[in-house]
This record gives structure tokens, C-alpha cells and sequence, in this order.
């Protein structure tokens, strides 16, 4: 792929409002995920395992940690001379600014630096989805098909299907018909968020949608209706990996322990296609005399001297003597102090158990329990 | 603008070549699963706000310069400044005790020529502490003397320490090999520019010694003065030691005092995932690297990054370095093992307590 | 300087629309000065050289270029893990985002940042002048007034007092009185409009600015004023060296053409103090058989055929055979064709002035002639 | 996921050495002001997205190791890949004419076995030319080739470059020197990772001898073609051949075939203010670097970063290089001027256009 023949715009200015209590103080895609990543690593690490060297990423809602994480692109190997990683966040003109209303309109507002790369094609990604995916043989289909818009499509379960937006497609993978949420859907395919555009066509029609009024100024919902009703080239791309959006607690949860067990659905360990990540440099973690880990991930930094059972532990995690923890995720920092008890929780990053105190519930119909940022749990606050 | 420059040395051969040492110079000896020794000096002069260094360069120099690298990982890949590759001289790796070697500092006057900052920290690398540069500098601005010496009241035996004779508070004498409670030199000093290029002019004839071998008649003439560091400091020199002070930081009070919030300790950037424990695992009392999965049975051990024990193995008192394979059933006890090995199922690798045995290097296989 | 004792907010938000023409696609920071360098350079290079190693950048309009200019800071030194440059662009919050509405305002939507450094002083400037400082020497002389804010001040010419904040001062220097643009000034010490703070009351400061309605946050209206009246310890630090604003074309022309002749009050070629930028690799310029060089500053990639005389050519400029150039900057890639006659001019990044082309005027009456970005001057259009 | 990486030798001697390359290895001879030739292969390697690249060490790597540093300013300073140092064998620097000496590869066979990229480019480093290295690749693809050699056809005679005999599009046979018209190699070619390191084994009884020395006896076994380069080539092997394509470069057509937008030759960053003429300087086809400062006359001559020519100085049909000081009514002509020097006032150095003087290396000053 020649340098500038596919540029990235990746969308990460959500507040990731449902993650509650996580993304307090942080950006939805800078929120900690697998011990020791953050979750716009998976789709950087995509980007640069697939050859995209150019990546706009947009950013909006508290960005100091994620501009500070993301810094130079060095860590996923981002930091090419004329291209790499640049944080688009909005900005003024003079006319005065605006910030981004939809998907399409943050796109839109970054048409200049889309029009600086003059790529062939865009590629538009949303920086808070777990999967490995080689955008570069979307974009073979893509090129192959002669497509103005390709759509990255995966099969979902029937019952879920009316929580997406769902395609159906004809045998060539042309799309034939889109509908966001659809009550009755006639297809199980659901869209992943994730489309290439030639790009003279994308600038055409996001300089359309931004003079309509009545537009929301969305890809999934304005954006691509206005095109199949145009009689564009739509074509959808099968991918059949692990995908997930970890939008609520409930996903994020779900989602973590799905990297533990024997054979996990997402692998973190595959060579040929490494997440990458800005990591602090800690030492080696270390297991206390009576400490006792089984089926974990563990960062560096951390320290056991308790029993840690189906759990992640991320960087400089703390397990105190006699302390149990299951079924849970601690965040970079996280402290289970001596005796304290935390099952089924999340605890934010730097957060503390104090001594003996019982966290969460074995309760599958209860919530998971979730600890803010720096907050400290004492007896009695459980 | 800078204080100082620091300036570390790498080009001298181990007393008792090991396995270990074989095809690469101390400096980028593997420690404590992820770091390798260079990586202590090199921290603790950037931390100390040092932020041109020059390393000089070993005979066999792939190893160093494939760690090293751009000195990125360290902020050393600066436009001005970072990190610089001097060139050793090939005299260096004859010499065995000499950290300090005058020739190889003389082949690179340049270095210190072209700066302006006023001091140069000297360290060697095969010395583990964190220190505190800052400190020691000022100590060295205070005191006025000549020469500032990084030291620490020897806690036992040890013939390959430098120990210096103190006399009111200076330096009057050098020698090889401390006892209990002697001064033992940790290998880095602190001395201004312009005195460590005159003084490389002075010694010109006499080269091919260590600067503190030159200085043993001159005690009278430089002031000499040692700096007591009172924290966690572990000399490698052989097998044994390299052995025992890894083993040292499976206490955590120890490992409190190598890595601090304030003054990390830089290595090189690696992408692997968090370590991963699968049912039916056994760990404790021991450091694991990221990257590693276990299945077996792990105590008292250091395992480098990747390392894989499968079901049923077993790790015992050993130090097992990065991208080993410990197979099913396998046992290794009292071992250091080298990159890149891989343990056959139901085998056996054992030493003693007393004797450990070194297996080298493997062949690389990915 | 430990790393965090002080750090640096440049202010470079300003669209600098006195610069006109120069400015339309880009912020004024990042016009082109001096043949190799943009505007922002020197507040960087000052960073750099005083040993602040933690600078954030307010950026507000058309960013791009700053953005991709600044890059990871490395050109200036200033690319150290845990510190570095940090272009702070406006974000939003749970509560919406807005806009920097003065220079205080954008400071204080920034604390978050400053608070993130958790430094002991910070030091104010701006990101539109040229100068050479060492602002340590300016926080040596804060720490022993034990200011809580020293102002930057020089002396002016009495009758161009009144366009500036015009301070007055004990034999101690602390000041007296301050008065923006004073009818008629009691003193000729004029503000720089750089300042040093102790952090907490700078953020304290700014906080209690932030609620108060009357007020246009403003350093040199509300904050300065506000501290002087509260009894607070302002001091002055008295600079005597070469320091210019570019803020209209006239004096934009009138500083560049000062950095010519024997003695320029500017000198670019000092080593203790070199002024850094992110230069383009290009190679060395070539004069042709006859060309005729006199009184300029010629930057690489540059290629004469003709006659230029007390110019500054920028990176990539080209003046053909017969072509004459005098009293006038050519920005990067300017090209003036064969037998064009450009005089007191200033030729905008990648503008072209056509063959035989008479442009500007020796006339002094007349002002400087502007031709922006990538116009082309054509015969009839002059 | 990358097509190609990169291997640059620079670990051989000059035929006919002189004080220009008395201490630095030709590969980091200054050319043009502000480059050295080690860029020209780098520039070309980097522009064709190779991100990858070995660069085997000659014996006196100091000069080139301060030029390429970490590799940041070819964009080489990475977390994967990158610039990699290759350490030499001692046997290269005796061998002139070897440019891909077997055992230098040999001896860094890792380099090519950790990496998974299909082909390998490999260049020494006299050869001046911005090539696309993409199109050679897509040629040797298309070809099917075992190896494709990037060639030009000789303008003239010249016995330092390699001669390939071709017959119908494959060479049969290799040989020194070559004469007008005959197929030039340009010391660079292109390979699979797998043959390349088959061959290595296969020759490794042979490894005192160049790849193509080598192959000599088997171009019925291997097929090996040219791929022929338009553009211009400068090969540079000694001073007559340094001399004359430095000059070729007053001339800006053949400027734009080294210096194209799309591929820029990438150098080490300096921070060089613009040039300055001041009133009185008298300049004419020269090419005038960053930095230098001019009051006196300079024609047909190539001047580097920082050069002051003083008034009355004059400097014709001259190379000065970086920081030299031309004083007051000195006069410099037909001459090669290494850097640091500075000529004394009312004093001349003459060469004559056929015998060019050259002043070597002067002190560090700054």
C-alpha cells in the first residue's frame, strides 16, 4: 500500500457516557482494558498492523490523558515523518467554531486535513471497539468491487439484530438495503461502525450533508441511506472475528473476562498481529510466599500476596495478604488492601479496598459493582 | 545549560567468563527478567536530568547497540545531545579490572570536548542501584574537591571491588577487593570536565591504566573525596553474584528501593501482553515477566519476558531468561537459563544451591 | 531547573488577521519568518534554551500546519518522556465545550493541564514575538523578589507608550501601577506581555476571573489589575534586547528586513542561544552564472538566476534570469519568473509572480505589497 | 506486512585512499554541502516505505555512527524495525574492491532471519543516486529473477565499476571496469530474504569473497538481470571521482534528478540559520549551504553548513567543507578543503582542474 493511498480517521471524542463511572475524568477510548492496554490500542494496533501509517484521530470530550497516551504514535509505530498519528480536536476558523454534532460532521469539520493527505481513500473507524482486523484486505474488496462505500458487516445473533444497523446484501455483497435499528430485521448482518469511501465521494457527500437541515449528521443514519438512495456502489466486507463494543459495564466486563480461560476468543498473544501499546516501564510483578493466581492476566508492577482467581490485575495492581479477588478487573493502580474480600467488581485506576472490607456480589442477577478513579472503599462504604 | 554529561564505560572483560557472558559484554547481561545492567546507569542519568551520554563501545557491541538502540527509549534520541556510541579501543578487552581504562576515555576526547557542561558522572556497568545523581553532584559542587567517588560501606567480602583507604573524609589510597565495613567503590564518580581532560593529558603515558590506578600516587595532589549511598547497591561480576543479586529482589523492600515512582528505570520497549496464569498454576514467591504463560508449578524464580511453562513443569530457585520453553513434565532447579532454550518434556536441568548450573544461549527459533 | 520547578503556556491561538493575506490559511504563529524559521519558533527555541522542558501550546484557529509543524516538539529539544510539547486545543466536558474567550480565559481552561504538572511556577507567553530570552534568569530574579507575578517589561519610546500596558515601578521593581494604554503615560516600561506565576495563585486567580461577569479574562485587563488592587508582590524583570510583535505587515516587513546588514540588532547566528526549528530537508541553494547576490539571507532549496538585493528568500525560492528582487520577502517556494520586478514585497508560500510582472513600489508612502499563498501574479494584474 | 528490508555495506577500503578518507569510511564522506553518501542509499531505502535496515559497521565506525545516530531523521528511530547497527568483520577494511563481502553478511545472518519481509535490498554506499526502489522490486517480481541488479549503461570508461556481461536480458558474467556502453553495476540489488540466506550458506567456504565474485562460475544456475537506471548515477571512488560529481551538481537538471518532491535525500537535522550575503559578496554557479556566510567572491565551487568567506577572500572551482573560515584576501581555488579548516589571511591554496589539492581534516575549534 503506497503511503498515502488510504488515510484513517478514527473517531474517538465519545464520553462513553455508560461506562459511568470509568469515564469520569477520561475519554471512553483511554479507558484501561486487558492489563496493561487502553482501548484505542486495538484500533491503532489495526491500523498500523495493516500498513495505514496516516491516522486523524478525533478527539472532543477530556482529551488530556489520551492526547498525552497517544503522543507522538511512537508505540504503535505512528510516527512517520509526513504522516502518523494527528489529534484533530475542533477548532476555529474565521468564522468562529463549532464542535462535532455527529459522526459525519467530525469528519466533515476535518475535510482540510483529509484534502492535505489527498489519499485515494478513507478509511473511518470508531476508537472504542475490541477486534484485530487487516484493513488492508477490506480495502482489496474494496478496490476489487469498484465500491464508492464499502461497510464492514459481521453476523450477529437474530435477537440482537434489532439493536444495529443491519444490511441486507444481494449475492455479490452489494448492499441492497440499510436500516438502523429495524424492529422486524430481514438480515442478521449488522454493520461494525467501520467504512472505506473513495474519497473525492466521502468530501462530495459530507460537504452535501453538512448544508442539510435536516440532516443528524451521522454516517448510520444520514450518510449512508442518502448514498444507497443515490444509487452509489455500497458493498459490504464479512468479517467473522471477535468484536466487541464495550460500551456499558455490563460489555466491559463480559469482555475482559473473555480474554481469560484456555482458549480465549481474542488471543492476545498472536505475533503476527501484536496490540500494541504506550506501556510505563515497570518491573516484573511478583508473587508473594502465600499468594495463589490461577487463570489471570497479570501486568508488571502488580504485587500478590493474596488469592486471585478469573481476574485481571492491571499495572501496578496490589492483593493484600489474605485479601481474595474474583471475577474482577483492577485498573492501573488498583489496591485490595489485607483481608478485604472484591468480587464480580471493577475498580478504577488507583482506587483502594481498605483492610477487610467485602466488595460485590457472586450474584449474577445484581450489577457489577464499580469503583470510580481514586476512590477509596472503607468499612462500612461497601 | 546542562549540568553534566554522563559518560558510561562497557569495554572490559569479565574476571570469570561464563556461558553468560560469552557472546555479549556484561553491560547487556540480562537482569530480573526484563532490564538488562546498562539499563541502571543509563536511568539514573537521565533521571538525574543528564541528557547527553556517551557509552563506550565494547569489542562485541551487537548486543549493547541492539538494546541501546536510538536511546528512544531512554529520551535519548534528542536532535542535540542523547546518546552517543564511542568507539572502544581493542586494548579494553584485555583488561579485566580496569572500568575506567584512560585509553578508551582518550580515544574519545572529542565527546568531552564539544560539550560545556561543567561536570562528566563516569559509571561503569556492572553495578545495580538507583541513585540519585542530583545528589551526588552537589555533594561533589559543596565539597569543592577534585574528584567525587559513589561508595557504600562494604557488607561482606568481595575481591572485585575497588576499596579506597579514607582518611578524613579523602581518598588516600586504592586497592583491589573490600572486607565488612571497608569502602567499597560502586564504580561512578563525578569529576569536572576540564579536570578529566587535563588529567588525560597528564596520564598520557600511562594510558593503558584504569584513571585510579594513575591517580594511586596522587592522593595528595587531587582531593578525592567519597559519597556514602546508603541504598540497595549489587555488584555482577561472576555467576554467583549474578545469581545471588537477582535472587535478592524476590524481597520487595528490596525491589522498593530499585524502582521508585520519582526515578524509573528505562529498558527498552517490548509489546507483550500481561502475563497469563491458566488453571492448575502454582507461583509464588517469585518475579514473572509480561509475556509469560504458566501452567506449571513456578517458585523462587525470575522468569524473563515470554517464558512458557507448560502443565506439569517445574521452576525451582532458578533464573530463567526470555523465550525459554520449559516442556511438560520438565524440572528446573537450581538453573540459570539462557534466551531462547527450550527444556524437553520429562527432562531434568538441576544445580545446587552452591554450584548453579548455567545453560547458554539457545538457538533463536522465531 | 528540576523538570516540573516551571512550566510554559504559549499562548498561539491568535488568528493575527492584521497579517492579512498571510494568515488566511494558517495561524499566525506559523508564518513563515526569517527565510527557515516560522514565528512560533522563537518561544520555542526560548523554552528549549532556558531549560523549560513542559510547554503547552493554546491553539485555537486553523491549527493544521501548528499542529503537524510542532509535531512531537522534537525539532526544539522538547520531546522528553513526561513532559514535551502539548498542543491543548479547546475540549468539551460532561457540561459542552467552549471557546477560549481571552488569554486568561484560555489559560484557566487549561488548569487541568497545569494541575497534571503540578508545578511550582508557571510562565506566560506568547507564541507571536520575537525575541531571545533566558526566562530562567527571569524566574531567578521571581524566586528572589519572592514575586507572586513578575511581568516582562522594556522600555519604549515615549510616544509609542500609549500603545502598550505601561507599568509603573519602586526602585525595587515592583510596580506601582499598571495601565493599559495610558493616554498619557507616567512611565515608558512597557509590558512584553510575558509573565511568571506562582502556580497556586495562578490558578486561584484565574478561577475567581472565571466567575466574574464583568470581566473579558484578559491578562493584561482583569488579572493584573485585580492582583495589584488585592496588595499582591508584582514585580517587573527589565529586558533590553532585540523584541518585536509581527503583528501588521509593516512591521512584519520592516523586522524581517532588520535581520540584514553587517550588525543586524538580531543575530541568527548565535550559538549559545540558536534559534531551532523543524526545517525541511532541502538541499544547499544554488546561485546560477548570473545571479547577483547582495545584503540577503538565502535558504536552502533556493535557486537564483537573477538579481536580488536586501531580501530575505525562505526555502524553495526561485527568481529567474533577469528577474530582480529588492527590499521584499519571497516565503517558501515563492517563485518570481524571468524578468519580474518585485520590489518592497512580500510574496506569500508558494505565490508566483509571472514573467515580466512589475510588483510594488519604492515608493515609502505606499504600503508593502502582499501577495498571499499560492496566488499567482499574472501580467495586468499587478 | 513490509515488501523489502534493507541491508547498506560500508565495511570496505578505498582503492586509492587519500586524506579525505584517512578517517572515516567513504560512506560517510561529506557530499554536496550537507549530506554524506550514506544518505543517498538510505534516502532511497526510506522512500520506498522499507523501514527496515541494516547497516554492516565498517572498522572506524565513529563518524558514521555520529552521522546515522538513532536513525530519526530517516524516520528509522522505531519500536519494531528500524535502524539496525551490524557490526563488521575485521576482514572487510583490507578488501577494496569487495562491496558485498560474504562474511560481512555472514556474520549478521540474524539481522535477515528475525525479519519476515519476502525481499532484501541491498546497496553499498558510493553510488549517488535517487532511485525508485519500488519499481526495481516490481521488476524483479514481474521477473521472476533470483537476483535483479540495478544498472546503468556507462557513460565512460571507468575501472573502479563492476561490468556485468548480459546476454538476452540474464547476465552471464562479471568482471572490473568498465568501458562506454558496457552495463555498470550500481552496487545495488535486490533478492529474496530466503535465497540470500541459502546463499550464505552455500558459499560459506567461499565467505573471503564478494556475492558476485561468488556467483561468478554459477549465472547458469542463478538468474540474475539488470534493471537499467536513466537517471543520473554518480559513482564516487577517489578524488578525481569525488571532484567531478560534486561539480556535475552546478548544474540544477542534473540537481532535480537527485532532488525530487516526492523523494527527498534525508540528512542528519542541523540547526543552520539561512545563508547571508552581505553587501559586497560576489557569488556565481555555486551551491551555498545553510549557515555560511559570505563578504568575499565565490564561483563554480560547492561551500558546506557554517563556511565564512571573509571579505577579499576569493574561492573558485572549489569544495570547502562545514566550519571552514576563508580570512580576509585568502584565496582558494581547484582545491578540496576538509572540514574545520581555517585558511589564513592574504594566503592561497591552488590546485590545478587537473590535479585538484586537497587539505585535510583541520582541529576541532568550537
Amino acid at each position: 500500500m503506497s503511503k498515502k493511498e488510504c488515510i484513517a480517521m478514527l473517531l474517538a471524542g465519545g464520553q462513553g457516557s455508560r461506562l459511568g463511572a470509568l469515564t469520569r475524568g477520561i475519554a471512553k477510548p483511554a479507558v484501561s482494558f486487558g492489563g496493561k492496554y487502553r482501548i484505542i490500542d486495538f484500533a491503532l494496533s489495526n491500523c498500523s498492523n495493516s500498513g495505514i501509517g496516516t491516522v486523524g484521530v478525533l478527539t472532543q470530550y477530556k482529551p488530556y490523558l489520551l492526547h498525552s497516551y497517544i503522543g507522538t504514535g511512537e508505540a504503535w509505530n505512528l510516527d512517520e515523518r509526513g504522516g502518523g498519528v494527528s489529534i484533530l480536536p475542533p477548532y476555529a476558523t474565521e468564522t468562529g467554531g463549532s464542535w462535532y454534532e455527529g459522526t459525519a460532521d467530525a469528519v466533515y469539520q476535518n475535510i482540510g486535513y483529509i484534502e492535505l493527505n489527498d489519499p485515494e481513500y478513507v478509511l473511518i473507524l470508531s476508537g472504542d471497539q475490541l477486534y484485530r482486523m487487516d484493513y488492508h484486505k477490506m480495502l482489496d474488496s474494496h478496490i476489487a468491487h469498484d465500491a464508492d462505500l464499502t461497510i464492514s458487516v459481521m453476523p450477529v445473533a437474530w435477537e440482537e439484530a434489532s439493536r444495529f444497523g443491519i444490511i441486507t446484501k444481494d449475492e455479490d455483497d452489494r448492499v441492497l438495503k440499510f436500516t438502523e435499528k429495524p424492529t422486524k430485521p430481514d438480515s442478521n448482518l449488522a454493520s461494525m461502525g467501520i467504512y472505506i469511501f473513495k474519497a473525492d465521494l466521502l468530501l462530495a457527500a459530507l460537504k452535501e450533508d453538512a448544508i442539510d437541515q435536516q440532516s443528524e449528521h451521522d454516517f448510520g443514519k444520514d450518510i449512508i441511506p442518502k448514498l444507497l438512495g443515490d444509487g452509489k456502489r455500497l458493498y459490504t466486507y464479512e468479517f467473522n472475528g471477535f468484536w466487541r463494543d464495550v460500551g456499558t459495564i455490563a460489555s466491559f466486563h463480559e469482555t475482559s473476562m473473555s480474554l481469560l480461560g484456555e482458549q480465549p476468543e481474542f488471543d492476545l498473544y498472536s505475533k503476527d498481529f501484536p496490540i500494541m501499546s504506550n506501556a510505563s516501564t515497570r518491573p516484573p510483578h511478583y508473587v508473594g510466599p502465600n499468594g495463589e493466581v490461577t487463570d489471570c492476566l497479570i501486568a508488571n508492577g502488580s504485587r500478590v500476596y493474596g488469592t486471585v482467581k478469573h481476574s485481571i490485575l492491571s499495572i501496578d495492581s496490589y492483593v493484600g495478604e489474605r485479601a481474595t479477588v474474583e471475577d474482577s478487573v483492577l485498573l492501573p493502580g488498583a489496591r485490595v488492601k489485607d483481608g478485604a474480600h472484591v468480587v464480580r467488581a471493577i475498580l478504577g485506576e488507583n482506587s483502594v479496598v481498605e483492610e477487610n472490607v467485602n466488595l460485590g456480589s457472586v450474584d449474577q442477577t445484581k450489577d457489577t459493582a464499580v469503583i470510580g478513579d481514586d476512590v477509596v472503599v472503607g468499612k462500612g462504604e461497601e | 545549560m546542562a549540568r553534566a554529561i554522563g559518560l558510561i564505560t562497557t569495554n572490559y572483560s569479565t574476571k570469570n567468563p561464563s556461558a553468560l557472558t560469552e557472546e555479549r559484554p556484561v553491560a547487556s547481561l540480562p537482569y530480573l527478567g526484563r532490564y538488562r545492567l546498562i539499563d541502571f546507569p543509563l536511568s539514573n542519568m537521565v533521571n538525574a536530568g543528564i541528557r547527553t551520554v556517551g557509552v563506550v563501545m565494547p569489542y562485541n557491541y551487537r548486543s549493547l547497540i541492539d538494546h541501546v538502540g536510538s536511546g528512544k527509549d531512554w529520551s535519548l534520541d534528542r536532535k542535540n545531545g542523547g546518546l552517543f556510541v564511542l568507539p572502544g579501543t581493542a586494548f579494553g578487552t584485555s583488561r579485566t579490572g580496569a572500568r575506567f581504562l584512560l585509553r578508551d576515555i582518550e580515544h574519545n576526547k572529542v565527546f568531552l570536548e564539544r560539550d560545556t557542561a561543567p561536570y562528566v558522572v563516569c559509571s561503569a556497568s556492572n553495578i545495580v542501584c538507583n541513585v540519585d545523581y542530583h545528589a551526588l553532584i552537589d555533594a561533589h559542587e559543596a565539597s569543592g574537591a577534585d574528584i567525587t567517588v559513589l561508595c557504600q560501606s562494604a557488607d561482606g567480602a568481595d575481591e572485585d571491588i575497588t576499596k579506597f583507604d579514607v582518611n578524613d573524609g579523602r581518598v588516600c589510597g586504592v586497592s583491589h577487593g573490600v572486607g565488612f565495613g571497608d569502602t567499597a567503590f560502586l564504580d561512578c564518580f563525578v569529576i569536572s570536565r576540564d579536570l578529566l581532560l587535563n588529567l588525560l593529558e597528564w596520564f598520557s603515558a600511562v594510558d593503558y591504566l584504569d584513571l585510579f590506578e594513575a591517580l594511586q600516587n596522587d592522593f595528595q595532589r587531587f582531593d578525592v573525596r567519597p559519597f556514602m549511598f546508603e541504598g540497595y547497591a549489587a555488584g555482577i561480576f561472576n555467576v554467583r553474584s549474578y545469581f545471588r543479586h537477582s535472587m535478592d529482589l524476590l524481597n520487595p523492600s528490596i525491589d522498593d528501593q530499585l524502582f521508585m515512582p520519582g526515578r524509573p528505570v528505562l529498558t527498552k520497549a517490548h509489546d507483550n501482553p500481561p502475563a497469563k496464569y491458566e488453571r492448575g498454576s502454582h507461583v509464588c514467591n517469585s518475579l514473572v515477566s509480561a509475556g509469560c504463560r504458566i501452567r506449571g508449578a513456578v517458585s523462587d524464580s525470575v522468569l524473563g519476558r515470554g517464558v512458557i511453562v507448560e502443565s506439569g513443569a517445574t521452576v525451582r530457585n532458578s533464573i530463567v531468561m526470555q523465550s525459554c520453553v520449559i516442556k511438560s513434565g520438565a524440572r528446573v532447579e537450581n538453573a540459570i537459563v539462557d534466551r531462547n532454550n527450550v527444556i524437553p518434556a520429562r527432562t531434568e536441568l538441576r544445580g545446587t544451591p552452591e554450584a548453579v548450573l548455567v545453560k547458554g544461549k539457545g538457538e533463536v527459533t522465531e
